[in-house]
């Protein structure tokens, strides 16, 4: 079998370079059935050499991951917020973009990604604090180690920048800050680890391309928690509190769209096949997710807008995010659709019906589309449907029951630790502004700028 | 001299001012506004939740101009500015008691 | 001949890895005097093999086609309409990618890229419908058949995208799905397939490197159809409707420009000289169109103004898309000068004295552009001015003289299909909103929404 | 030693091709201790091709460097000046970009990247005027000649795009148009020749990887001389002028961090591991940079802004320009953080205690930060801080001394033919616009448009 | 018939609104204003530096009401924007000498 | 009490602001607003097509003042509004009947 051959051939490379299965394509070297062949002819492989295609387009990926992120989600959510909080959102995706970068050099890129030892099933080891032993030279299968450790840094950066949405318009940022440091250094990084640094998910099966879990599952569950902990915005649900700037969200889902070209294709870990099929179902989930919301919004509501037609192709992108290494074509459109319809009633009924004040809907979007995903991720993925194949020696019951296993450990897991973080950060710093910050706004009480002066 | 301030549908603007400008009128002064009366607002839509806006932009149209004008003006605003349809805005007229141009100091109709 | 060589030799692998002459370059094979080495080659190349590189490229070229309709186009339009009809613009802009996506992984592709047969020269065959047979190791010369498929499909969602601009601020939404689903079906993919997947036009010797007639004259032509059927927007032209957000249009038009490096450089279809130069000669002709109308409004009417400027820069980015593989640095200064200057008298004398109204100028700036281009392609391409040469067989006349061929047919039947489409739809639901929402604006009487709440 | 015997490979394939150092990565060659190994090798390397992942990501790295000027600079000048003058900005930037293509076309490439003979040291040659004899297989080391000259091209433009935030809402259009040509004339294409193309600067061991010197320095100085001579903005300081929209600003400097990838990993030339390496210490210092400037501010005025924290990062991303090649990930982390703090003061204490009005700080940012990024370059590189080592011959001292020197050299030359430029163009159309207009706002006076309708 | 303008604080708007309703209004016209008044203005950053605002954000409602009405439609309005602290705002109360409903022609209290 | 209307260039709003402020007037209201007058407009641009603007860019003043300050808060504002050019404004004066600090509850001048 051709494929699975060249994508074993691939992770081969990767492991020899790295000394470790690394990344969201290691997983195909356990799943697929020429795994066997991989490891005979390991022995008669050259050593891994640079492949400056492949660098290309990392660097690439790199690029447009961090773009979703710098400005594409500071767009998107900053668009939705009202007029006086504008900035704040600006500047958490910023502070976070910059903090991250700084944490993951000093010892995340080496939890996530190097052998833990005895405790590799749950986490790294500290070979790599400091990005030591990192030269020019060093490579991660046919990249430079620095691509791939700035490529996954960038997932890094985006997973916390999500959560934003959840707690908009009322968290303090000193708060914001060391939440989000803490986060990252006791949820993300771990949890990364679990699934493509070697961790127990790994080894158990889980199919997560390019991070339904790991990204979307995770950021939309400490979504949820943050905004419960933090409490309603003063006055919802009863005041209308409409977007400020629906052109900048309009700007940023455009940029997430474009961007996550990276983020999946990039996901690869290469310019081949893989990361071709990665984009081609990515674009096609992506479309029927947007005409799945709009439909169903028109006919609900008796209008299509815009809002809701870009939303409905975000939940497409998170959907589409763990399945696409692993589904066809046509497993694409299907899932996007079922996405985009389950995601419309996950941001309204469900969030109306709890009563929690997720501002942006980051649970709602993130974490029910990211379930959506992992979920049919075990479905799509069978030949039958014009996927790769499940994991070695599970049928697709058996898949689904990896997946909906992984979504509950990640989710757990993310919900205690972000609780108890939350609690912690409360009692150092306090969470929540005052009501006079909130009623003026978070730029100025905050950051003391405005947005506009028009 | 007499205040008028007239309420009136945003898209009336360009034909009340060519009416003014064609009994004589040279002056006046218009802001965006939002307005509360009997035409209902419309509901929007955000992430598929729907809610109630009450509040229609409206233009206000404020000029100032002598007594014996005022019947004059407060008809071809009227005028101008009806559609016929609920929401055509209102007129009201307000005594000033006294003008002055900044860049002349002259006071009283020489003003305007 | 070392180039011909090359971009033979290139074409020669995409040729026998599809078993069929698809896309832009194809063309160049019968067009330069090498194509006799070529097939001689042929015989003992090895089968084509995946480049990195040149999927790098592609990847990337796609990812930027892309971000030239979102946010780019959207942006462009948006920000020149008032502001009450802003998001209809982004939101048509959204749905008619997520439709033409669906469409092409259906049918599309298959009918554009497909042999067809004995109506080949008309239309291709429907052997790829659904994407059948499209695996991960299926491959398009020296690219992955999935990353060739997903960039083309990425031209033909902006093609429809642009029609937008001449009918903006007063098509019923439900009007315009259905009218964009049947154009692309009906016209699109027909005109794709006659010039780049193997039909008459492509035999008869048209060079369209990167879609001068099939993207930009054929979008022009749509547009002014629908402008006629559609009739004038209230108020035009006498009342003023200056554009709402010109920093929006003139970010617009900065990802318009970088992103058609993408547009025309990735139709080289790999990481090559072609590429190369066609990403020399797109920024040069953007250049001197830009500065053209800038010179001529300055004499004109006294001031260079912002929106003149990038108007001229997207004239020009417009002409030299059929030229870019074929002139070289000097024919593409003029091509562009000539280019910003006559679209400069397309968008404003002959509008005002034709008396339709085109909203945006898509047929002012991209049927006229077009035009212009398609036709100083055959006079730039000629040696003696820097450029590859012309068709086997043909001289400058000859080239001119299949150009304008193609523009009058694409033209011609653009115009007498979208006409009819537009009657139809317009029986079947309508085309134009009532006066009410036209005057209250599309964004609340059609998506229940308003831009802003600053 | 591995890693240089890499750079000065490629390095030799560079010269070998375009018989000629060209381009930042050229100097390599000449300042590691692997060079003499080069030369040897060079007798039996094969001749230079073409390779497609290099050429990749060459490309892509020239629509990114593009991309920072249209629209990201754009943007991030825009939203800082007032509403009136907004649109004034991205004419700036658009025109700039058009006419410094075409100059470049003509002579601008020729002088700054052949052999001038005689002048060598001073200024290149003629012999590529008009970019005659660049055909399809023209090469650059291992990508095409045309891709090299428009990714220099790239540099060339944003230089004195630049320089529009120090004197932003006072200065001519036509006396800006005029300035902008001869400065690249006679100021940007010499000082380029001096570091990249071959001259005395480069033969003297300055390390500038990819451009803290010829780019940020240069237009620092270049704005801090225009600010001088062009006079305060009636009513500096005592009027407040804030931004009029800050969310367009910080779009723009999403948009230049994640340009800057294409800026700093492109001036390897080539998709290998000092590509790699130059984005992961241009990410680090960004990040740092961001902080720094973030929590000074926070000390000293109590709150952190938004403006302040992107502001940091462009700090930042200067800083790290020279010395992405050079530096190891720690002394990135480190040179980000100083380049932070000392940007802090140079746009606020300098700025008031000196009383020029540099409007947007192009001195205060550029200027600062490249001077400080210069210097550091030279303290960073050394091996045992973990940096590739000094040019040949040198120690920290002599390699600091030589930074040092490059920056009072450009500093020197720059400011005296700007100087002398501003007050023949000010006899010829004068340089400031009246007061009047001044106070109207140049959109409307100077271009005939409002940049918002809302 | 008077002219009551009243001057809130910006997030007072739909409580003030919804007291008129209570109390039978049913038309007012509100506008964005600046005002400067007792009220601290507070200082924003620009690169570093801090300068003084001054005008801080405030609504002016305007509506026409009977003369019996007055009374009653202050008070209402100062209860429901009264915060108790400083730049609550201030109602002024003017005189109105005509007006006119520019959908009907009605003049007088039939206008409201 | 009076209520005073000024209309006056934007540019001129600190100056007239710290005028005012010298004479110790601690209280007013501003709002953009767009003009119509003797002033000519100027024409836009779009697409290469011109189009004449009416409305200038204008700032209006309001601040209600005891009847014996009237005259110096009229003088005032119109020395520091002043260019001597065209549009340069205007400045009414209109009767106020009563006014209530919302905070307090104060009528008449202890308001200001
Ligand atoms: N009592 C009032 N005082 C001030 N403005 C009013 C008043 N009543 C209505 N308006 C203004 O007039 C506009 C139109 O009034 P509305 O009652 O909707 O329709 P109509 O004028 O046709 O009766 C409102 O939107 C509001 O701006
Ligand atoms: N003399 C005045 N004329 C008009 N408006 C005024 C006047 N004084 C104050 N205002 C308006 O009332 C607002 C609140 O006034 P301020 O003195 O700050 O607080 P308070 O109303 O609690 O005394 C001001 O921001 C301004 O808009
Ligand atoms: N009759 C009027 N009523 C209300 N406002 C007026 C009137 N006439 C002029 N204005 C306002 O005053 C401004 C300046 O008037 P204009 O006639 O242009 O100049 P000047 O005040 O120097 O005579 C106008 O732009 C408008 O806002």
């Amino acid at each position: 079998m051709k494929i699975s051959e060249n994508r074993c051939g691939l992770v081969l490379h990767r492991a020899t370079a790295s000394n470790k299965m690394a990344g969201p394509l290691a997983l195909a070297a356990l799943l697929l059935p020429g795994v066997g062949w991989a490891e005979e002819a390991a022995a008669v492989l050259p050593p891994p050499v640079l492949n400056t295609g492949d660098t290309a387009w990392m660097l690439t990926s790199t690029a447009l991951v961090l773009f979703m992120t710098l400005p594409g989600l500071a767009l998107f959510y900053g668009g939705m917020v009202r007029t006086k909080n504008t900035l704040s959102i600006f500047t958490q995706c910023f502070s976070i973009t910059a903090v991250v970068t700084v944490l993951w050099s000093l010892f995340g890129y080496s939890l996530a990604f190097t052998d833990g030892g005895a405790a590799n099933s749950l986490i790294g080891g500290t070979s790599k604090a400091f990005l030591a032993g990192i030269k020019l030279d060093s490579l991660n299968g046919t990249i430079p180690e620095t691509v791939f450790l700035t490529f996954q840094l960038t997932f890094a950066i985006i997973t916390p920048a999500l959560i934003v949405g959840a707690f908009a318009e009322r968290m303090k940022f000193s708060a914001m800050l060391l939440f989000m440091a803490a986060w990252v250094t006791l949820v993300y990084f771990p949890i990364c680890h679990w699934v493509w640094g070697g961790g127990w998910m790994m080894t158990k099966g889980v199919l997560d391309f390019a991070g339904g879990t790991v990204v979307h599952v995770n950021a939309g569950i400490a979504g949820l928690v943050t905004a419960l902990v933090l409490g309603k915005r003063k006055g919802f649900p009863y005041t209308a509190m409409p977007p400020h700037n629906l052109p900048l969200t309009l700007i940023g889902a455009g940029m997430l769209w474009v961007g996550w070209f990276g983020f999946n294709a990039g996901s690869a870990v290469g310019a081949n096949g893989a990361a071709g099929m990665a984009m081609l179902v990515t674009q096609l989930a992506t479309a029927t997710a947007a005409l799945g919301w709009m439909f169903i919004e028109w006919m609900v509501h008796g209008k299509p807008s815009a809002l809701g037609l870009v939303t409905g192709a975000v939940a497409g992108l998170v959907a589409i995010t763990p399945a696409s290494g692993f589904v066809g074509p046509m497993g694409a459109l299907a899932l996007g659709a079922v996405a985009g319809i389950v995601c419309f009633f996950g941001a309204t009924s469900l969030k109306r019906s709890m009563g929690y004040d997720d501002s942006l809907d980051a649970f709602g979007v993130h974490g029910i589309g990211g379930i959506v995903g992992a979920l049919l991720t075990g479905v799509f993925a069978s030949p039958d449907l014009g996927g790769v194949g499940f994991f070695k020696g599970l049928d697709m019951a058996g898949q689904v029951w990896v997946q909906g296993v992984s979504v509950l450990s990640t989710g757990l897991y993310c919900a205690v630790v972000s609780w108890i973080l939350l609690k912690v950060i409360d009692l150092l710093v306090g969470l929540r502004v005052d009501a006079e910050s909130e009623s003026t706004g978070l730029d100025i009480a905050l950051h003391g700028e405005r947005g506009y002066n028009l | 001299m007499k205040w008028i301030t007239a309420i009136i549908k945003p898209f009336k603007q360009d034909e009340v001012r060519e009416a003014l400008t064609a009994i004589g009128i040279t002056g006046m002064t218009v802001s965006e506004v939002r307005g509360f009366g009997r035409q209902k607002g419309h509901s929007e839509l955000y992430r598929g939740a729907e809610y109630q806006v009450d509040f229609l932009p409206k233009l206000k149209i404020e000029l100032a101009t002598t007594e014996d004008r005022v019947n004059q003006v407060v008809e071809t605003i009227r005028t101008a500015a009806m559609t016929g349809k609920i929401g055509d805005g209102k007129i009201f007229v307000l005594p000033i008691e006294h003008a002055v141009r900044i860049r002349t100091g002259e006071t009283g109709p020489n003003v305007l």
